[in-house]
């Protein structure tokens, strides 16, 4: 291969973007763009849309494995499935879920069959799971403390039934499982967020500590609190020290609150696998239906992460949402009903047995302690 | 505070002043003007407070002998056309504020004589307050102390205890509010801390009976509130008599009882409710008494550090243990341990909350020696990321293995 | 008079406690103490209490003047009425309100007549205005900046059938009025708590202010940072300042939140009448009821009050109260409707016109700004 | 990141990999690691990880010639035996991620030739990604080039774009997504902003067509959302036909309003919604549609300053005003409007939501040269005393003038 000229290369940073929606839509979309007026469910993963022009397409969901990851096989597969009984196109949801289109409902159930066919469930609609979120961990990346595609596999065996509607579900429900606090996964403004933890504050590695540091010089000329991984740490819990020549990172563990944001910058932080685990926390929502848009709250600050089976964390998700399933009203969300109950008796029928918990302190390294203030109503037995 | 801008002059201001006041004597509403006009108290001065937007008064001093506590003297300020002066006490209420007419009697007559005639029956702490004239301030002293009662309660002190009428008067009574509230006034340390001024700032102690809080203990820097454990008490078969009767409608009961605790069993018309659940409301109690009651295993649980401002603003007491009904003793000696800390390190004007929010409540815990007790839920965060302690995380562990099984 | 021997007047430090409940109680209530096993309520002001020996007590609600004022003579007046139809005793409700004891149900009705016939309402139980409490503010109080008692006869004199029952409300209500943050009154965790505020930052009489700080020696000795005034201020709006021989005390307005701990403090803290006003907050509870007990939320943060009417206060009051009996369930307290509806949704109702409030910093002196970080649904028209 | 101890020695740690990769096939949900196996991806690596509990994956580089953004590349930690390489692209989805068959086939061959046959078919952010072969990466940019796209989007940059599907396939569309989404993309800024990272921490724009936010702009750093102004639409000849079908019951739309806008006339049958109180929750609409559809007003809502973490912790966006839907070159300037001071003063590693909290909102719109709009109340303060501006106060004069005529 000989490299082009460089002038075509420098081209590169005028980027190629893909935005004419005429190359992309197909033809049967673009006909009807903005003219929809109606939709039916036909079961809980076939959406019918029926335009002002009477014409209709047909949507198939289906959930695709952890990460929505996809070989270029199935993918060759998917497409043909879609020339043989759609319209020729698919889509990729913003969740990692994939939609067949189709024109007619029985093409739309010949996809269903076929892709059930290759393993892949059809469902994801109303009041079911609609899938669950996972970032790439322990699949590309250098920050993640559990590897949230196979909590995802985990969590998906054990609630399939809710994907496919076998089972239902009060509304809808969807989980995000991130590899570490970066929260790849969307954070935490969804029903159920799993969020990967340290444990504990991060332990420094000297001897790769100077890569992510300026040149010695350099450094000598910037105040210490200047520093770049000294400005990451929210909290102060990082500081440097120069000892004549030496410069040394210290950590204070008290003012840690494993945050990451330094390993998320420097390679040298590094954790001990004994004492990682996750956080799980409920009743997010980006909508604005029910109560609105909310972020989720910490029920379990902390569980392990064994793989493969992750039970702990598979436990307390099924009881959470039986718990839901059994004292929600019909279409209400976890963060309605918790909303409508209260977070002290949500806590108290998933059964937390805490004497102490977080005090809420909205954003980290505000004066106060990051403690339980213990309310009497709470305590009642 | 010095004279509002614009003041019309002296005698232009007491008319105005007089207009104020006649204002305020119409209307239905009882009106403390009319009452105030059948006193000796300076009126002119409040009615010159009520033209000029300021308060009238200023800070003076009237000292008596011993008396650390409980007086207040004011004088007019130099704004106030005829000046004036004024001196109260804060006098101790009798238990649960029983006033037997030959007791009422005296203090009018005492009001009288050495004083203006004038009576704040009850402050908002629960003391009684008798504005009196200066120059008989050491006779009312003695006359108050004669025929039972006494003057104090006010600067960095332990204030006036308030207490619920409880068992004198309530059927919802879980301990015995008035006997613990005598049982305070009796220990030495709590006199000598009504008597002399010494902490970092006031103190507060308030007994309610139940969890209704009437006495408002919730805002009170030591709080007792009776409680029991469980599920209310239900009499099944009075129950269903009110059910018949339409006094009780058993489904509303299930819906309004805010810890879902209520199930309401058609069939066989029995209302079963889930103690472990039951945030002790009073909802089903208030609605069904007697049919519903408390449950019989009291216990009294103290609240630590409300407030309604000190230095971080408004808080209500947080939970620190339970105690039993029938150990008042134990709560005034918790009371003094709750004391100790903050009177050791406190910053002048610091209530006992301020406090514990400044050096966090599980170290204050550990600086009373005592145990985390109760859950604490009460304020999630939304951080899904904090370094937790071994212990606390092999609870978790725990709970994810119980759920697993 | 000649003044008693000194050791005698030294016996003052041991306190009479009137606590002998023997000498106080009434032989009825001795005789059935802890023994009441059921209520009946007759109408809004009187209660029958039946105890297990069968005996009965019937207690007569009354309302006097705000801050709960008597003069001598009323209080003769109520004895002789107690001798005459109760049973020879009184009691002060802890808010302030009188109840009359009988023996009968006809007794408790001639003490209605009476006590009515003297202008004092019967009243104040059930789901009616409990009362109104009142601080004692420009009647004896040096740091009132409003008058609280004038404003309680304003509201009471509109709110009158709420008392007695003519009118009835959704569930009980109870309003605090102060005279200034002190907020003696009893604070905010009540229905409707209004508070008087200086509405600026306070002016320093200079000429005063050394009756405020220890001697000059003392003083200097003392760190800048530990005298008393500047310790008292909570958010470090005042510090001192030595110029030569000269101290100044130096207020930053920006971080003056209105404390008013400085005034409460020391008198040369003075304020100008024109900025004065109350704030008006809503939804406090102390029991345990509903939703349990809460702190009341800032509703109206400023509000002038302009007696004798003191309309702007009253208005307020009144659409706080019909909206509150338009929307709410039976049995419902302020606190709990706020809850059920949303704050959002109750702002609106109100009429509350402003496109900015506060943030909500639970305490003073945070690093954040105390202001308004505003949510798209609360946006929404 | 070090060796995790007790590490078995290298064959028995593979063998142990494969049992955890093999347990990972079983189960109903798709398996990753059965899509995995039909590739050239490294699974041992991934499957030591999963032994360790530490992510195998060390940092590396991928340096592409004018490609600044986008190229992330890993190296297998030390401790894994045989080592191994990843490296991969953020590539540009298409509008509403619509994937023709031909397109998406040409991707399946480009990443069979010059990657591992490997895709995540979207990143959380809304990337398609593909993971190829270092030695590849200049030939794969061109050839992305040629067929559409292109590879960028990460760093200290404006983000790969997202918007929801809207009038594509979706009813409820208030704006037009998709148009704004090219429309973002044919700015000059913010194709330089994708190409080359220099604002102090990342910048994301997410944009959803109707407040059920499926493009979940509530957490972008700049998000849009549709939105219209009163009450929804309502065609009652054709609700009442629903609601004579039992498909909707009149009482339920009432009772689940949570702004409590909807009264139905049960004389007349008609569903009265007032505008002026609906808070846009979309549920009577989505269960009534579409006899019940949003109003014709339409505006689109910019949020700013979401975010999951940054500095202070998770956030969602504040509102900031309102657009018109068929502007879209105004939200474009309005982006860039709002990362100016950001950029300019923001600490390293600030998200815009960050900065807005140290600068606090108010200031924040004085340096945008913007007046505060909506209704600010959703976080109302505890605390009864503050220090207000006039400005500020008379429109509480005002209000309580209004309300007392
Ligand atoms: C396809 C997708 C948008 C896209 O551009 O890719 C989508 C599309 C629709 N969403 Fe969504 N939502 C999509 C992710 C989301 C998200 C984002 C997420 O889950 O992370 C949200 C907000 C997050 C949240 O849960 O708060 C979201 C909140 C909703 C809601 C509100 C649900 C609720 O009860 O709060 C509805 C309304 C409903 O379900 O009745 C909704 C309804 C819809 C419907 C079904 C509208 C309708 O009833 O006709 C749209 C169907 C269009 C279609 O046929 O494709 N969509 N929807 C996304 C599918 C994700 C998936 O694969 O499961
Ligand atoms: C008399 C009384 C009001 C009334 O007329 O009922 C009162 C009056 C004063 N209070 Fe109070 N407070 C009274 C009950 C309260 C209450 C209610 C309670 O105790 O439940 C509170 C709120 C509860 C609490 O303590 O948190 C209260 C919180 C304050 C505060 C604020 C304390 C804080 O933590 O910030 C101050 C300011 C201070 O301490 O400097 C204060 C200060 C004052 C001063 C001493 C201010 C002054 O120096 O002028 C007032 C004296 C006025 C006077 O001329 O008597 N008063 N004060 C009440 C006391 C009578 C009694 O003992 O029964
Ligand atoms: C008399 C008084 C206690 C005292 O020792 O003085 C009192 C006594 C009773 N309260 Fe109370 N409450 C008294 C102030 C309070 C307060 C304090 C306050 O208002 O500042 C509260 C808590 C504050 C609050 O509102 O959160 C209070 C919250 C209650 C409640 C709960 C109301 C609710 O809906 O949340 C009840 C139950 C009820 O009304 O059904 C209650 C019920 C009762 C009853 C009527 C119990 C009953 O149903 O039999 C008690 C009657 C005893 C009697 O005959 O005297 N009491 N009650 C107080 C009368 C004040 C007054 O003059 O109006
Ligand atoms: C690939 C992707 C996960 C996935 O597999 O889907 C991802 C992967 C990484 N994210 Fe992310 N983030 C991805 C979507 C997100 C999202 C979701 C979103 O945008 O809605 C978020 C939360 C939303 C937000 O930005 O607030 C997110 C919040 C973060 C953060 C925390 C940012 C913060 O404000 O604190 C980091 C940490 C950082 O920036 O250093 C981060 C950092 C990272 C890094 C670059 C960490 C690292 O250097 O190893 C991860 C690279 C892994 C890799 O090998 O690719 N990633 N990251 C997603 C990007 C694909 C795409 O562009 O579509
Ligand atoms: S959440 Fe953490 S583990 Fe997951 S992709 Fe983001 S940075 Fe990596
Ligand atoms: S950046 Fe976060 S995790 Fe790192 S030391 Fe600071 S607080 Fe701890
Ligand atoms: S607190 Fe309880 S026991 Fe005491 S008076 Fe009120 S209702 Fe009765
Ligand atoms: S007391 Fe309250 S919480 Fe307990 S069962 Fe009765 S209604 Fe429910
Ligand atoms: S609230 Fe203020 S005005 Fe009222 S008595 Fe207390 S200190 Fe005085
Ligand atoms: S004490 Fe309060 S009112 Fe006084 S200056 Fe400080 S903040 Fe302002
Ligand atoms: S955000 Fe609204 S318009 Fe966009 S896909 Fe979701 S429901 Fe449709
Ligand atoms: S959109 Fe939501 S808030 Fe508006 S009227 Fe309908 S249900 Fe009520």
């Amino acid at each position: 291969m000989t490299a082009p000229a460089k002038p075509a290369k420098a081209e590169r940073l005028n980027k190629v973007f893909p935005v004419d929606l005429d190359k992309y839509l197909p033809e049967l979309l673009k006909r009807n763009y903005g003219r929809w007026v109606d939709r039916r469910f036909h079961g809980y993963g076939i959406i019918e849309h029926v335009s002002e022009t009477g014409e209709r397409v047909f949507t198939v969901k289906v959930a695709l494995p952890p990460n929505a990851r996809l070989s270029a096989d199935t993918a060759e597969k998917f497409a043909d499935i879609a020339d043989r009984h759609g319209i020729g196109a698919i889509r990729i949801t913003m969740a990692g879920n994939i939609e067949f289109l189709a024109d007619s409902l029985e093409a739309a159930q010949r996809i269903r069959e076929e892709v059930e066919g290759m393993g892949f469930p059809v469902g994801g609609w109303g009041p079911t799971l609609w899938g669950i979120n996972s970032c790439t961990a322990f699949l590309t990346c250098t920050t993640a403390v559990v590897d949230s595609p196979s909590i995802t596999k985990a969590l998906g065996d054990q609630l399939y039934e809710y994907f496919t509607g076998e089972k239902t579900l009060p509304a809808k429900l969807r989980i995000y499982v991130s590899g570490c606090p970066a929260m790849c996964a969307g954070g935490t403004g969804i029903d159920i967020a799993i969020v990967g933890q340290w444990g504990a504050p991060p332990k420094i590695r000297e001897e790769i500590l100077s890569l992510c540091l300026p040149p010695p010089k350099a450094l000598a000329r910037i105040p210490e609190s200047q520093v770049f991984l000294v400005q990451v740490c929210p909290t102060g819990a990082l500081t440097l020290r120069r000892e004549g020549d030496k410069i040394r990172l210290l950590l204070v563990p008290e003012k840690c609150i494993n945050c990451a944001r330094c390993k998320e910058n420097c390679d040298a932080f590094d954790y001990d696998p004994e004492n990682v685990g996750v956080a799980i926390l409920v009743g997010g929502k980006y909508s604005n239906t029910g109560v609105g848009r909310r972020l989720a709250r910490v029920l379990v600050p902390w569980v392990p992460a064994v793989p493969p089976h992750y039970r702990e964390i598979t436990a307390i998700v099924r009881r959470i949402i039986d718990v839901w399933r059994e004292h929600a009203r019909e279409g209400e969300r976890l963060a309605d009903m918790i909303d409508r109950i209260g977070w002290g008796t949500f806590v108290d029928l998933v059964g937390v047995p805490v004497s102490s918990m977080h005090y809420d302190r909205l954003f980290a390294g505000t004066r106060w302690k990051d403690e339980a203030y213990p309310s009497l109503r709470d305590a009642l037995r | 505070m010095a004279a509002p801008p614009d003041l019309p002059p002296p005698e232009e201001l007491l008319r105005r002043a007089d207009e104020m006041l006649k204002h305020f004597e119409g209307g239905r509403w009882p009106s403390h003007v009319s009452e105030l006009r059948r006193t000796g108290y300076p009126l002119h001065v409040y009615g010159v407070g009520l033209v000029a937007r300021k308060s009238p008064w200023g800070p003076s001093t009237a000292p008596v002998q011993f008396v650390n506590t409980g007086v207040l003297a004011r004088v007019a300020r130099e704004w106030v056309p005829g000046r004036g002066e004024e001196v109260h006490f804060r006098v101790f209420h009798t238990p649960g504020k029983f006033l037997p007419t030959s007791f009422l009697k005296k203090l009018a007559e005492l009001s009288k004589k050495l004083g203006v005639g004038l009576l704040e029956v009850v402050g908002q702490t629960g003391a009684l307050v008798i504005n009196l004239r200066k120059e008989h301030a050491e006779q009312l002293v003695d006359e108050l102390r004669a025929i039972g009662t006494d003057v104090g309660g006010s600067g960095d002190a332990i204030r006036a205890l308030n207490a619920c009428v409880g068992p004198a008067l309530c059927e919802f009574a879980l301990f015995d509010t008035l006997a613990w509230y005598a049982e305070f006034h009796r220990d030495k340390r709590v006199n000598d801390a009504i008597a002399t001024p010494g902490f970092p700032y006031k103190f507060k102690i308030k007994l309610s009976g139940c969890p209704m809080d009437c006495a408002r203990a919730n805002r009170a820097d030591f709080g007792l509130i009776g409680i029991w454990e469980g599920a209310p008490e239900v009499d099944q078969e009075a129950l269903r008599r009110k059910v018949e009767a339409g006094e009780v409608d058993p489904r509303r009961l299930e819906e309004r009882c805010p810890s879902r605790a209520i199930t309401w069993d058609e069939k066989s018309g029995t209302l079963i409710i889930n103690g472990e659940r039951c945030r002790k409301s009073m909802n089903c109690i208030r609605s069904a008494f007697p049919a519903i009651r408390p449950g019989r295993k009291k216990k009294v649980a103290v609240l630590v550090g409300g407030g309604v401002k000190g230095r971080f603003g408004p808080k209500l007491g947080w939970f620190l243990t339970m105690l039993d009904p029938d150990k008042p003793r134990d709560a005034v000696g918790l009371a003094f341990k709750v004391i100790e800390p903050w009177d050791r390190e406190g910053v002048p004007k610091d209530r006992l909350g301020d406090y514990i929010l400044k050096v966090g409540f599980t170290e204050f815990l550990r600086r009373l020696g005592m145990e985390a007790s109760g859950r604490h839920v009460a304020n999630p965060t939304y951080i899904p990321y904090k370094v937790l302690q071994k212990e606390e995380r092999d609870k978790f562990l725990k709970l994810s293995e119980e759920l697993g099984r």
